[in-house]
């Protein structure tokens, strides 16, 4: 595993999606539809208070990260460019980490976007700011590796764009549940709870992450 | 590398045993649940259930558990009986998922007055559920015996975290939900004598049950590995 | 002469079929031909020796730097051949400078180097795919129909560096129809089917 | 435009999901999993309140038929799959219409074993389920006229997979809302209501499917 | 002798440059053959005949039934060969039964003929869609490179059923490198680029 390779798939990534400026600003203004429609269909009532706004934010960002990943790796199919990568001495073992280090990036920055627009559109009131970055921060770490871990499981496989959320959603329940709770915790104010909810995510994204640099090589081709 | 016949066949010797152990098993633990245990105070007859209902989601543990060793073993060794074993678990634990899913669904009806509730445990269980037939799905869109070994294997490893949640999820969350109360953290049951030796009967009932269609769905997959293998022999 | 790579015993399935068949490969400098009628396992077996596939029975001993160059041009869409061939480099450790002198060489203009590939034409990806080769300086390199969609210059062009990298001891193998002329040349001519 | 010509499509789009059989059953578990998560992050006293059920129900069926519809046309693109239909004569004008066809079907099922999950899930009681059963066939006929017109206009654009749900998504609020409506009132027991829902639902379709039909050919590249 | 079909004043860009500008090309019966290296444009000319992309200024008159085989397969994944083509068969009004036999004339099995197209090698792709050749039977071909990925019997399959069809009085044009023996039969090479 080198740091470097790492980096330089990470810069790959990003560089092709800035190739295409909109990529980014196609994520965000996504997530932002999303809030705004589901918000809609649930009733604003219902979506300002801080329990559900947060749900329906982290429902949309799992989402989001989802589509980003499969797309990214069907680019990586067209014309069989990801055999490049594989086929180069440590490709393999770089993959994983590279694509899901830009994810971070891109879903990071969606969920700056993306959690400013809740707040102002749903006019929420937060107790402990702070806290909601630090949740916030911790919610986004964990979603990429498990996301990365189960497009690789689906790659060529037929029905894959159906095939990913159902796996990875059943999986990301226990992280979107910890990330609404912890993200209603800083709204209302209770700092221990906002703190130890971050704290398991983190644990989850650490574990994730180990699995994932474990055993994803092997899946890859 | 690929050995097909000696595994197979000293578990083909079992498993007329197998059999016959799991149906007098049956018998013992049913009539134990059913006529020796005496009716419990605030439920009634209604409690029978629980053995059944304990014994079905203890199956769903350890079938998803045998899955995520199987599956380690098959990452370690690439030897294919691995993947049979796990395959085999994972049908077997999605149908008592969802037995447990049904038949605490209509145990619901009497006892909380829903067929479904939103309680940790109950929809962690559905969680679980839907995972499973996830890693089935996954199986039956590759059609590739080593790659799908491969990743089901991967996906047999990843879905485990879940089995702890589902069975603590009761404990983080105080919900309708009886605490475990046999399983506890602690170690202590809580529950009287006679239910608790019915329960312990109907289990081992299950489990053998369990060793039982292992044995044959085992051997299915290892015909039909053979059959693939030798086709492309 | 020592081999640069082998292959012992290697079986490749594809679904429900051997492709590959308890195959016994040693590859020496100097050029290998591998020949073939259509489905007869050459690209299949070209990506086993890169380590693309996975073996069912089989070693593979490729102890050596190896490029290999597919039957489509492996290049990410929405980057340009030039980001596409320095990240392939920086990758490896090779310098990232040489990538455009290696492009202009094979006849794509900086300004078709900095376009994203998916709207170069075909001949161009190929080349740009080729460009590759005078980057990256492997001793083992696999081309799997490199001729492919090359207009006549620059498969004249290609036949001359395959000669050069021959020249240079490394070990080139080739899946291709066609071009019989290669095969006087070669050490060995492979007959897959 | 030949309805033979369109049903050759239908089938071929048909066949192609079925060589997968488990195409369906993908698409099936994957509302079953969308609505058990919503509802989990919304909780479940929100999500079973008519309304919120009704409206996740729709937002879970809308990102459906995008994913499918998406996935259809990147199936089409590799190998120029597509330039054979529309190279043929008349192919361009069935295409449309063709794939809008089998969409159809395609999430009529999803909705029928999606809203009964739903109803036993959220423990729902229905007062019209005729009117239901009204209601939800209009809201599937309204949904693919305009998911595939976006898809054919995102067609080779890169981002496309961001861009159509933010192009599609706010132009199905309406269709969103009605459909809601209309669940909620066939479920309430106001049966006026749900007929009047389901006669706008209806006219969406119409009025979308003839703009499709008008430009999409001319749009297919 | 009348034109089949004609091009007239025909521009088209693709991005910000002119691929082709003011071409007026009249097809008549017989082997029409297009030269010109990488990125001159072939494919645009072929695609622009087909109809398959938008013109900036000129008119296209295509009045009979064309047949578009481009540089890639067009084949639909998921799908067999034999769905594929029983697909545009039935489109077009011609018979699906052909389609068997003419799979099994250009050397693609039942058995491989039934798989999903994603699982054949690239030259049986080429195969299939050259297979559409016998079953829709246009009076307009445009081949575009469809030597590609041929092994050398399916290549001289091809020659051969370009030279029946010329004999049948239909129009075919064909964009190529190589393959020098076509020009002295066609009754005209147009050159790009
Ligand atoms: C794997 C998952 C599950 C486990 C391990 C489990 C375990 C248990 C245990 C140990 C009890 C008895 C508690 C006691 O009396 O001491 C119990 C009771 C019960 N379970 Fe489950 N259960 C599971 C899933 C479900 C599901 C999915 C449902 C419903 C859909 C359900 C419905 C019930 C009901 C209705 C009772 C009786 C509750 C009462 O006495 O108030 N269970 N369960
Ligand atoms: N989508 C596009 N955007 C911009 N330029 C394009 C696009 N598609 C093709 N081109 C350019 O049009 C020119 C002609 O391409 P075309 O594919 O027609 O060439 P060709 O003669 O078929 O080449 P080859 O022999 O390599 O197949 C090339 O310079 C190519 O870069
Ligand atoms: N994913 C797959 N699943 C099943 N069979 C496959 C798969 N990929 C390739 N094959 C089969 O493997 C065989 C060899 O394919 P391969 O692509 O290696 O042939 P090739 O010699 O390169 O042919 P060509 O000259 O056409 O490129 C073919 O019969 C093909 O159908
Ligand atoms: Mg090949
Ligand atoms: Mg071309």
């Amino acid at each position: 595993m080198s740091l470097r390779r790492i980096g330089l798939v990470a810069r790959r990534e990003v560089r092709a999606e800035r190739g295409q400026p909109d990529g980014l600003v196609s994520a965000v203004t996504f997530v932002a539809v999303l809030i705004l429609v589901e918000s809609l269909a649930v009733g604003p009532l219902a979506a300002s208070r801080p329990a559900v706004a947060g749900a329906l934010f982290w429902i949309a960002m799992a989402f989001a990260a989802i589509l980003a990943t499969s797309r990214s790796f069907e680019r990586e199919l067209e014309d069989d460019a990801l055999d490049a990568v594989l086929a180069l001495p440590g490709g393999r073992d770089a993959i994983y980490a590279g694509k899901a280090l830009a994810l971070t990036a891109l879903i990071g920055l969606v969920a700056i976007v993306g959690g400013a627009l809740s707040l102002l559109l749903l006019s929420l009131d937060v107790a402990l700011p702070g806290h909601l970055v630090l949740v916030t921060i911790a919610g986004v770490l964990g979603l990429p590796p498990v996301i990365v871990l189960f497009v690789v499981l689906a790659l060529r496989l037929r029905s894959r764009g159906a095939l990913v959320p159902i796996l990875a959603l059943p999986v990301l329940v226990p992280q979107l549940v910890a990330a609404t709770n912890g993200t209603a915790a800083a709204a209302s104010g209770d700092a221990a709870g906002a703190i130890a909810w971050a704290g398991l995510l983190v644990a989850f994204a650490l574990v994730y992450s180990v699995l994932g640099l474990t055993i994803v090589p092997a899946a890859l081709e | 590398m690929i050995s097909t016949t000696a595994k197979t066949t000293s578990a083909l010797r079992a498993r007329p045993f197998l059999g016959a152990a799991s149906i007098v098993a049956l018998f013992v633990a049913l009539w134990m649940a059913l006529v020796w245990s005496p009716p419990d105070a605030a439920m009634g007859n209604v409690v029978r259930i629980l053995y059944v209902h304990v014994a079905n989601a203890w199956l769903a543990y350890l079938a998803f558990v045998i899955v995520f060793l199987a599956s380690v073993a098959y990452l370690w060794t690439k030897r294919p009986v691995f993947d049979a074993v796990a395959v085999a678990s994972a049908e077997i634990g999605v149908l008592f998922t969802g037995l447990t899913l049904v038949l605490g669904s209509i145990w619901a009806r009497p006892t909380w007055g829903v067929w479904w509730s939103w309680e940790p445990r109950v929809v962690t269980t559905a969680v679980m559920f839907a995972m499973y037939v996830g890693y089935l799905l996954l199986r039956n869109l590759s059609d590739d015996l080593e790659r799908r070994a491969t990743r089901a294997a991967i996906l047999g490893i990843v879905l485990v975290v879940d089995v702890p949640i589902v069975h603590l999820s009761v404990t983080w969350m105080n919900a309708l939900h009886q605490l475990p109360s046999v399983l506890r953290p602690d170690l202590q049951p809580t529950l009287d004598p006679s239910m608790l030796a019915s329960l312990i009967a109907m289990t081992i009932a299950f489990t053998f049950l369990y060793a039982y269609l292992m044995t044959a769905r085992v051997d299915i997959e290892r015909r039909r590995q053979a059959r693939v293998i030798e086709a492309r022999a | 002469m020592n081999s640069t790579a082998s292959l012992r015993g290697a079986t490749v399935v594809l679904g429900d079929r051997a492709v590959i068949r308890d195959l016994d490969l040693d590859l020496m400098p100097g050029v290998t031909v591998i020949r073939g009628p259509n489905a007869s396992g050459k690209t299949t077996l070209l990506r086993a020796i890169a380590g693309l596939v996975p073996f069912a029975r089989g070693e593979r001993d490729v102890p050596v730097p190896t490029l290999f160059l597919g039957q489509r041009a492996q290049l990410l869409r929405g980057l340009s051949a030039r980001d596409n061939l320095r990240f392939l480099a920086a990758f490896r450790g090779a310098s990232p400078d040489r990538v455009g002198p290696a492009l202009a060489a094979w006849g794509i203009s900086a300004r078709d180097a900095s376009r994203p590939v998916e709207t170069l034409s075909a001949g161009q990806r190929r080349r740009a795919a080729l460009a590759r080769l005078d980057v990256e300086r492997c001793d083992l390199v696999l081309l799997d129909e490199p001729f492919g969609e090359l207009d006549d210059q620059a498969a004249t062009a290609l036949a001359q560096k395959i000669r050069i990298l021959a020249g240079e001891r490394r070990t080139i193998v080739i899946a291709t129809h066609g071009h019989p002329e290669l095969d006087p040349s070669a050490n060995r001519v492979v007959r897959l089917g």
